[in-house]
């Protein structure tokens, strides 16, 4: 694969972000628009000439040095994992846009040009192969989302924006302090001071295991606080609360997955031990955080709060499986990364439409709309049960691996039974605990439907027929809206397709972190997995003594 | 006050009839069935997105009921021939890929393909009949609101039967599940049919809740099989090595070498099976079920999706007898709900309601059976049920649709005198005498297996007691309805119509509008079908597989192989094949046969004369309280309007306990005070703390600088001197610090 | 050469005076410059004051090269008393210009800006 | 001696235009005075790339230092020329053009720039400064022009109150650094850094040694604006003319760190690259006290100035860090020297600060009597990207690189030291530097959000354009140096690196163990 797809994916929308600029203000959402659409084609191009049978390879790599002096390379390259998360970002481009259509009324140019320029920082940071790069478009993708809340967010939008910025920053200059320290490290090592992901992974494992927790606590800083984890997570239902439509669906899209990403990519690969010997605390957090997001959700008015509290409680999942750190947890969360954004995010465009109807978020003050909007309260209802996790929609075949996982990364009865399943030690309570979520994600988000969509009709009362809108959705809503339905059938129905493309990066990532313990456990030395890792992931080792 | 222990001394001696345990492994290649066996499963999918289809297009006629009438009856037809050239030995049919992971040299694979028994075609068989036939029912019930709405049932409708279908034919965990939730999907949607009504709202929202917590019963069994047996499909699973040798030491009794988890996955699916059977304490959703179309609650809450709990214990019985105490739990929690339910719907003048606590008691009854290790029991009683109950439900459903909504016992009487209802009346006849189990119904016959071996299983006889005092309960409260509702006087009152169709509510000249033709020929089949039901106890027995009729033998050649040595099957197989030792395991040591005398007999005989007296005592009560006068109650009624009866002043001597059964024993109420209620104080309090404690301490971390700024400030104060001084100071204080280092020694 | 602090702090009683004796007067001369800098108000004054502070570092420059034996010592203190001088001149200048905008030599009088 | 001439090339090119300058200033020609900039502008270019060209002087403790920083400095001054000129005499100037005669004694315009270019010339003296004597003449030489300027760049009481405290502060200051000075003198025996470094190394530093050391840190400390001598900053900055305000967040602060890097090079970072611990903990609490005090106190500002100026205090904490690090041992990498991580740091600092204070210059606050006034409050830069967008993206861009926003310059500079704080072992000061970034973010976040994206609840009074359109022009440059210099940042460093190594003195008895043994002996054999 070129990377020339990839760079395209990461130029078209920043010149479009140019062009956007200098547009006119009525024609700006038609450039945005068209800009998003032509992304789509690198993008398909990248899945079409994808080789997924080497999927743990990082393919269309390239590299131009920038500051060699400190190691900075703009290098990039995508594997399986970071080929369908951009591939996610891409799709939900024209979405986020066409969302936005009638909600943002003035400063349509600021507003379309800086959602691209977000665009193609999220792409940069599943491309990168270099940290710095990594670690610059992540901490860029900031600050578009600060400007979206600030200027088009409702009314608490300055507060909401200006701790989401702080908030994460701070925890990312913990985060890149760590990383320097885990370049030096590698420095240390092998002599040269090289920002490359791949030799970093190689290298950094070798750390005392005192330091790599220090580095994992570091990293966690930043990414668990992008995640966010509990209990890092007050500011997401605040700058999901103010933010635009657009804004809450990338964020919940994508943005949120960075956190997940970056523990997959760098927590994980460079701490190992740390991870293996801190994943149950890691594990109780995530817990925890389904149990009590869950129960807050089942208290609020708010419905944009709901969600967003909802997706802190989701999130615990995708964390959980990453903290079994076994083949099954890792698919699972990266399943969930790609699907949670595709049902969180239509329902954050369900209440954007019905909030650009109403003016209003308060159950309490509109409700019932089912009698009045057909079409809108089947999508609600669709999307609902996704986040549900229904058998056969997006959120069920992740909820389960990442159960799954937790009951298998109990050694004891487990490891038996899973060769290279075996991660590190949650085991059974987790899920249980875990599970109890899905009990309580039907509760409120049942009781959300069924205050918002059915009973009786109820509109707030100064509320007058809306202007340009029609009562029920317009054509480009439901066409907003089907991408994403189509999307959650199929991930829900043909999961098999992402596990295959992601299963090698996931098993090499498997072995690689665990192999420490595959040592102590000789029934885990036949797996192939394991040793093809060895000779694939550690290219450093006989380089370096 | 379940006694666990009860069958410990049963189990050492518990044999597994089953000639074909070996039939998992016999399974052909994986996937191996012909396709067309797909259409079961596309078709009522199909009429879904046609349904889906004709919403968009606004179609007003009646062409989506027309299709998933259609859709249905191809599906049962196809299931028939899937009957009929099933040569014994379970195969797999693949429709697709659907979840798989590979780690080292083992995966996880549940794949969207069907596993086809003897089990799953008798389910198959009743669920897509009843399906086609309740749909052409609700074609004519439904038709007051033809449109978008008429769409959505029937889309709906057809999703359920998709999803019925899955449950029963996936050939894997997974696949289970996802019926599973499915029919809990389309229960929701459709009891929540009415979505203007807050009831049907409310009651929807309940349904789905409570059974997601069964669910959650059931997802950590199904995780737990897999992470303990290593794989999700039934092929692979009930062949497992190690299943069957935990089967093995069961049957010995040693549970010791049964490892805790492999004990505890029955249990997780035994809390999924209460769940969707509305068993106790789960069994609250069901009645509030009923605000849904009746032929809702006819299909879903009373013939099919409610037995999916029976089918999944039934699917899985073999992981049940490996734990020490699911089976006995299950038996006895089947009779409390059976009894308890019993108690409350002698009690409601809602027929509807008397008919859905009803469907609870009988499902208390088949997972009894399935408890006391009579799967054939369980299974076939599953059958008859699913009949006489749809067909009970269709009646009332009629009589429902014809006195516009109007339900109530009290205000309803002699039916069978008004015209056009004869068959009505004969329907409810039919299905009233199947409940009541009066003698050589099919009610009658599948009921007495239960309680039969409930009295020969050593230590359930207790079980077998309260179900016969049930049996005696049932029959009266069923009676109670027919004779207050069909017999006697002619008198009705309109109800007030909650679904607006044609006639409001002009109760002067009021003119009940009869069952159509639809209607009453669903009506006719299904009183066909249930009296038919009874004759399947007479035929289809089995030499080779000792089986003396039909449902023994499915259950029999299914992974439900099993049965006590002291069932009637085994001796029946004793009999037959004249060596003592027939089978296999200890029962060949004891000496001859197993029979347990009861009221000196062979209870498998005398009980078709115990329970036959309890229904008969039941019936006669029902006759003398609520029955009318002359033959219609028997010559022992009084009735002379619909409004008072016999029964009114004894209740008022019970004092309160009729009202308390009325109430459902409050059990709702309790559940809210000690569940709901605290749930929502701590998800306040959480609320709270996530505002204050939490945000507060970040708020109190971004206020930190500035404190500490206001603490400097004064430093600014802009005077020379006062910066000199603080300079000089700043100075003085950082050479102290190095002087304080030095004096400790940190300097080089 | 070592001098150690103690030696500075309690200088036993010598005959001769010694390089500690010549510190001693500079350090203390310092001392008395700065606060006089920190004390009084008179913004002569406190130039003054930072002249005396000058000055003590010029002494010690004077009795440490002739304890080296160097030149460099006296040749920086020419260097600083010019630097003196231009700093003296401009002290002037300065004070000369803000008596005329406040009639006044405090140094107090001028605390607007702050914060 | 007179070898040394070649080293300050610059200085003297510099010191031509400066007596230029002095005539030209107050020349009765208008055109000849309004060349006086050019002049300064042409002589910085000259002097630029003269001090490119420059060799190192091999004797001293960083032999390379000289031409990069000095480049750096002509760089950065031309900037500052940019936004200097026509600070002085604007009404002089409308009262010529009002026809009345020009007045050469009214005129400040001479001094103002000659005032200047001595300090530059000062500046860069204190880049080739291996003498103690040199060093002290090259930092008075800085600063004393410097109070002038304040006090003469506007005609506002602010300014001269602030050139008081300037002054009166500088000098007690200089007084104790001088002090410093004398007792290093009198520790080593030697004015000559590289003699004193040789000397400490040879037989440690002693008391009087250490005294001196810490002494001059803490003197200069003020030319940095670090604590414990940091008070005057934000009144002084406030007081002056921005862009005198601007000279004074980069000159005195490169002098001051010039001066502190040769002085810590004498006392020499072991083996390890710590410093002696007294000197290391001293310097460490002064990082870690300024940055906490700078960040926290500019929360509290609306006057942008004293925000900058509080920004500044911190961006010297900030640099400390280098000093903690220093150079590493013989040929450490860049992102070892924490030495070339200031110097390249000093070089984004300059351009990003001047960038906002020439914005501050080129607009003019709006009277509600129609006259306009200097524009300092932070409400004056509200909609500045609607009403003049050049000028506002400036004040973003800028404030979002002094943030350390990846991927702008400000965020390579952090780079730099991070990386060399962390790998000098210097995590926990790193940790702070970490967070003094995050508390920093809130205010140039407002600084942001003002110029960008708040609309304001009340209509505000739109700024207008100040008569200075060179101000506009050096804003812009900055702002496009904050970008660009992205691009060539990797010669830059690679200056910053060659600039930045160290030959530590390496401690006589031990050479007596090296190579030279053998020579002697052979002499020794000659002579007998």
């Amino acid at each position: 694969m070129s990377p020339i797809w990839t760079l395209l994916l990461i130029a078209i929308p920043l010149i479009g972000a140019l062009l956007v600029a200098f547009d006119s203000e009525e024609g700006a959402y038609v450039s945005a628009m068209r800009t998003m659409l032509f992304t789509l084609i690198p993008g398909a191009f990248m899945l079409w000439n994808f080789d997924f049978s080497h999927g743990a390879v990082h393919q269309g790599s390239a590299s131009i040095n920038w500051i060699s002096d400190l190691g900075l390379k703009l290098s990039i390259g995508t594997d399986a994992i970071s080929l369908l998360l951009i591939i996610l970002t891409v799709l939900l481009g024209p979405i986020v846009i066409a969302a936005s259509k009638t909600a943002i009324k003035e400063d349509r140019r600021k507003y379309y040009a800086w959602l691209l320029v977000l665009q193609a920082a999220m792409v940069g940071v599943f491309a990168a192969r270099d940290l710095m790069l990594f670690y610059i478009c992540f901490e860029f993708t900031l600050l578009p989302m600060f400007i979206l809340i600030r200027c088009y967010g409702s009314t608490n939008r300055v507060a909401a924006s200006t701790k989401f910025f702080l908030y994460t920053f701070t925890g990312s200059m913990m985060t890149l302090a760590g990383l320097i320290y885990v370049v030096y490290f590698v420095a240390q090592q092998t002599g040269m001071w090289t920002l490359d992901i791949t030799t970093l992974t190689a290298i950094a494992p070798r750390m005392p295991v005192e330091h790599q927790a220090w580095v994992l606590f570091a990293m966690l800083a930043g990414f668990a606080v992008k995640v966010p984890l509990f209990p890092f997570h007050t500011w997401l239902p605040l700058a999901h609360t103010e933010a635009p439509t657009a804004g809450s669906v990338i964020l919940a899209g994508v943005l949120l997955k960075l956190g997940t990403y970056g523990i997959l990519r760098f927590a994980i690969p460079i701490t190992p031990d740390a991870f293996i010997q801190y994943a149950p605390f890691i594990g109780v957090l995530s817990v925890i955080g389904i149990i009590y997001a869950g129960l807050i959700c089942w208290v609020q008015e708010d419905i944009k709060k709901l969600v967003a509290y909802s997706s802190v409680s989701h999130l615990g999942f995708c964390v959980l499986g990453l903290a079994a750190l076994n083949v099954s947890g890792l698919s699972g969360s990266v399943l969930y990364m790609l699907s949670h954004g595709l049902s969180t995010g239509g329902l954050f465009l369900m209440i954007g439409f019905m909030y650009e109807r109403y003016h209003t978020r308060d159950m309490r003050v509109v409700g019932g709309l089912a009698s009045k909007m057909p079409v809108w309260t089947f999508f609600m209802v669709f999307f609902t049960m996704a986040s549900v996790g229904l058998p056969g929609l997006n959120g069920f075949p992740s909820e389960v691996l990442c159960l799954i996982s937790a009951f298998q990364s109990d050694a004891s009865w487990s490891a038996a039974h899973e060769a290279g399943a075996w991660g590190t030690t949650l085991g059974p309570w987790f899920a249980v605990f875990a599970g109890t979520g899905m009990v309580i994600a039907a509760m409120y988000l049942l009781i959300m439907v069924g205050k918002i969509c059915f009973g009786p009709l109820r509109e707030p009362e100064d509320h007058h027929d809306h202007e340009e809108l029609p009562t029920d959705l317009s054509r480009r809503e439901i066409w907003t809206l089907i991408p994403l339905a189509v999307a959650c059938l199929v991930f829900g129905l043909k999961p098999v397709y992402l596990l295959d493309a992601i299963s090698d990066p996931i098993n090499q990532t498997v072995a690689a972190a665990t192999s420490g313990q595959q040592l102590q456990h000789p029934e885990h030395h036949q797996d192939h997995a394991l040793i093809e890792t060895h000779s694939v992931n550690n290219p450093m080792t006989e380089a370096t003594p | 006050m379940i006694n666990t222990t009860l069958f410990t001394n049963l189990m050492p001696s518990l044999l597994a009839l089953s000639p074909d345990t070996s039939h998992a492994t016999a399974v052909t290649e994986v996937g191996s069935g012909p396709k067309w066996i797909l259409l079961i499963i596309g078709l009522p999918m199909l009429t879904t997105l046609l349904c889906g289809l004709y919403a968009m297009i606004g179609n007003k006629t009646k062409l989506p009921a027309w299709t998933t009438v259609a859709g249905a009856a191809i599906a049962f037809l196809t299931t028939v021939a899937m009957y009929m050239n099933f040569d014994g030995t379970p195969y797999t049919v693949h429709a697709f890929d659907w979840i798989q992971i590979h780690f080292g040299d083992k995966s996880m694979i549940a794949n969207f393909s069907f596993y086809i028994d003897t089990l799953t075609i008798y389910w198959m068989l009743f669920v897509t009949g009843l399906a086609t036939l309740i749909a052409l029912y609700a074609s004519e019930y439904m038709s007051h609101d033809v449109g978008t709405s008429y769409c959505r049932f029937f889309g709906a409708f057809g999703l359920f039967v998709f999803s019925m279908a899955c449950l029963v034919m996936g050939d894997n965990l997974l696949m289970l599940y996802l019926g599973w939730e499915g029919v809990g999907l389309c229960s929701y949607l459709l009891i929540g049919y009415f979505y203007k009504k807050p009831e049907a709202v409310a009651a929807a929202k309940k349904a789905f809740i409570v059974n997601r917590i069964g669910d959650l019963g059931l997802a950590l069994g199904v995780y737990l099989t897999f992470v303990h047996f290593g794989t999700l499909e039934y092929a692979v699973l009930f062949s497992d090595p190690t299943l069957l040798g935990y089967i093995e030491s069961a049957k010995v009794g040693n549970f010791e070498a049964i490892p805790a988890i492999a004990q505890w996955i029955p249990l997780l699916f035994m809390v999924g099976a209460f769940g969707k059977s509305a068993q106790f304490p789960l069994y609250v959703w069901l009645p509030d079920a009923m605000e849904g179309p009746t032929p809702v609650s006819a299909l879903i809450h009373a013939a099919t999706m409610v037995t999916a709990g029976v089918y999944l214990i039934a699917r899985t019985y073999p992981m049940f007898l490996t734990s020490e105490h699911a089976l006995p739990i299950v038996a006895w929690v089947g009779t409390i709900t059976a009894l308890l339910s019993a108690t409350i719907a002698m009690a409601q003048f809602d027929i509807k309601r008397i008919m859905a606590y009803s469907t609870v008691s009988q499902l208390g009854y088949m997972f009894a059976g399935l408890g006391v290790l009579t799967p054939t029991g369980g299974v076939y009683h599953v059958l008859t049920h699913a009949f006489f109950k749809a067909l009970l439900f269709l009646c009332c459903g009629a009589v429902m649709h014809g006195f516009a909504g109007q339900l109530d016992l009290r205000k309803l009487s002699g039916l069978r005198s008004v015209k056009g209802w004869g068959i009505v009346t004969l329907g409810m006849f039919i299905g009233c005498i199947n409940l009541a189990g009066v003698p050589f119904t099919a009610g009658y016959f599948s009921k007495d297996t239960i309680i039969a071996e409930a009295f020969v299983t050593p230590g359930a006889s207790m079980i077998g007691w309260v179900l016969l005092f049930t049996a005696g309960l049932t029959a009266y409260y069923t009676f109670r309805v027919f004779f207050r509702v069909f017999m006697g006087p002619v008198e009705y009152h309109p109800g007030e119509e909650h679904h607006d169709d044609g006639h409001g509510d002009e109760s002067h000249d009021f003119h009940p509008h009869a069952p159509g033709w639809a209607i009453n020929t669903v009506l006719i089949t299904l009183t066909v079908c249930s009296i038919a039901a009874s004759g399947l106890y007479l035929v289809g027995g089995n030499s080779d597989k000792h089986t003396k009729h039909y449902a023994e033998t499915m259950v029999m050649s299914s992974t439900a192989a099993y049965a006590s040595p002291y069932s009637e099957h085994a001796i029946h197989a004793a009999h037959e094949t004249h060596d003592p030792n027939a089978g296999a395991g200890p029962r060949g040591t004891i000496e001859h046969p197993l029979e347990v005398p009861v009221f000196g007999g062979d209870p498998h005989k005398m009980m078709y004369y115990i329970s036959a007296g309890f229904g008969v005592i039941g019936i006669l009560l029902a006759a003398l309280l609520h029955g009318p006068k002359g033959w219609q109650g028997l010559f022992v009624g009084g009735r002379t309007n619909a409004a008072e009866c016999r029964m009114d002043p004894i209740a008022r001597m019970c004092g309160p306990i009729p009202k308390m059964a009325e109430n459902k024993w409050y059990v709702d109420e309790i559940y809210a005070y000690i569940l709901v209620t605290p749930l929502r104080i701590i998800s306040h309090i959480f609320h709270w703390i996530d505002k204050l404690l939490i945000d507060g301490l970040v708020n109190l971390f971004g206020f930190l600088p500035r404190l500490l700024a206001w603490i400097l400030k004064p430093s600014q104060s802009g005077v020379l001197q006062g910066y000199a001084v603080s300079m000089a100071g700043g100075v003085t204080i950082l050479l102290l610090v190095v002087f304080v280092i030095i004096l400790q020694g940190g300097a080089a | 050469m070592d001098i150690t602090l103690a030696q500075l702090a309690f200088p036993e009683a010598v005959p001769a005076i010694t390089m500690a004796h010549y510190l001693f007067v500079s350090a203390a001369m310092f001392v008395m410059g700065l606060i006089g800098f920190l004390t009084r108000k008179n913004m002569i004054v406190m130039f003054l004051c930072t002249e005396l502070m000058f000055q003590a570092a010029g002494l010690a420059l004077i009795a440490f090269g002739r304890h080296h034996l160097g030149a460099d010592g006296q040749t920086f203190v020419i260097f600083v008393l010019c630097v003196a001088a231009a700093e003296a001149a401009m002290a002037l200048a300065l004070v000369v210009l803000l008596f005329r905008h406040k009639e006044t030599l405090s140094a107090q009088a001028w605390k607007e800006l702050n914060g | 001696m007179t070898e040394k001439l070649a080293f300050i090339m610059p200085e003297l090119i510099l010191f031509i235009a400066t007596c230029l300058v002095m005539i030209t200033g107050q020349w009765p020609v208008r055109a000849i005075r309004n060349f006086t900039p050019w002049i300064c502008g042409i002589a910085l270019v000259l002097a630029g790339m003269v001090a490119a060209m420059t060799p190192g002087d091999p004797a001293a403790l960083f032999p390379n230092i000289m031409p990069y920083a000095k480049f750096i400095i002509a760089a950065v001054a031309i900037l500052l020329v940019i936004n200097l000129s026509g600070t002085v005499d604007r009404e002089l100037e409308d009262d010529v053009d009002k026809g009345k005669p020009f007045l050469p004694l009214r005129s400040t315009g001479a001094e103002f720039y000659a005032f200047f270019m001595f300090s530059i010339t000062g500046l860069m003296l204190t880049a080739s400064a291996d003498d103690l004597i040199w060093l002290f003449l090259a930092l008075e030489l800085t600063s004393l022009p410097t109070y002038i300027m304040v006090a003469i760049s506007t005609h506002k009481n602010a300014s001269r109150e602030a050139a008081v405290k300037y002054f009166f502060l500088g000098a007690l200051g200089a007084a104790i650094f001088l002090y410093g000075f004398a007792l290093i003198y009198g520790a080593a025996g030697s004015t000559n850094l590289s003699e004193i470094a040789s000397h400490f190394a040879d037989n440690g530093l002693g008391t009087i040694g250490l005294a001196g050391v810490l002494l001059a840190l803490l003197g200069m400390s003020f030319k940095i604006a670090a604590i414990p001598m940091h008070f005057y900053t934000p009144d002084v900055y406030q007081g002056a003319a921005s862009p005198v305000s601007a000279m004074l967040a980069f000159v005195p602060k490169t002098a001051g760190f010039l001066a502190i890097i040769a002085i810590t090079a004498t006392v020499g970072w072991n083996e390890f690259g710590r410093l002696p611990a007294t000197v290391e903990s001293m310097l460490w609490i002064m990082a870690a006290l300024t940055m906490f005090v700078g960040n926290t106190l500019a929360l509290l500002q609306s006057s942008v100035k004293r925000m900058l100026a509080y920004s500044s205090i911190a961006h010297s904490g900030y640099m400390l860090v280098g000093i903690l690090a220093g150079p590493g041992p013989d040929g450490a990498p860049f992102y070892r020297n924490g030495i070339a991580a200031i110097l390249f740091y000093l070089l984004c600092y300059g351009v990003m600060t001047i960038g906002v204070f020439a914005v501050l210059g080129a607009i003019e606050k709006r009277n509600t009597d129609g006259t306009t006034s200097e524009a300092d409050d932070i409400e004056d830069l509200r909609g500045l990207c609607k009403s003049h967008p050049l000028l506002g993206w400036t004040v973003v861009i800028c404030a979002l690189s002094m943030l350390g926003f990846p991927p702008l310059l400000g965020f390579i500079g952090k780079l730099g030291l991070f990386s060399a704080g962390v790998s000098a072992g210097q995590i926990p000061i790193v940790i702070i530097l970490g967070l003094n970034s995050a508390i920093a973010a809130v205010y140039y976040l407002r600084l942001v959000a003002v110029a960008y994206l708040d609309k304001g609840d009340k209509p505000a009074t739109v700024a207008t354009l100040s008569p200075y359109a060179s101000r506009r022009i050096a804003g812009v440059c900055s702002a496009a140096g904050v970008v660009l210099l992205l691009v060539v940042a990797q010669p830059l460093i690679e200056g910053a690196h060659k600039a930045a190594d160290f030959n530590a003195p390496v401690p006589h008895q031990a050479d007596h163990t090296q190579q030279d043994e053998p020579a002697e002996h052979a002499l020794a054999d000659h002579e007998e």
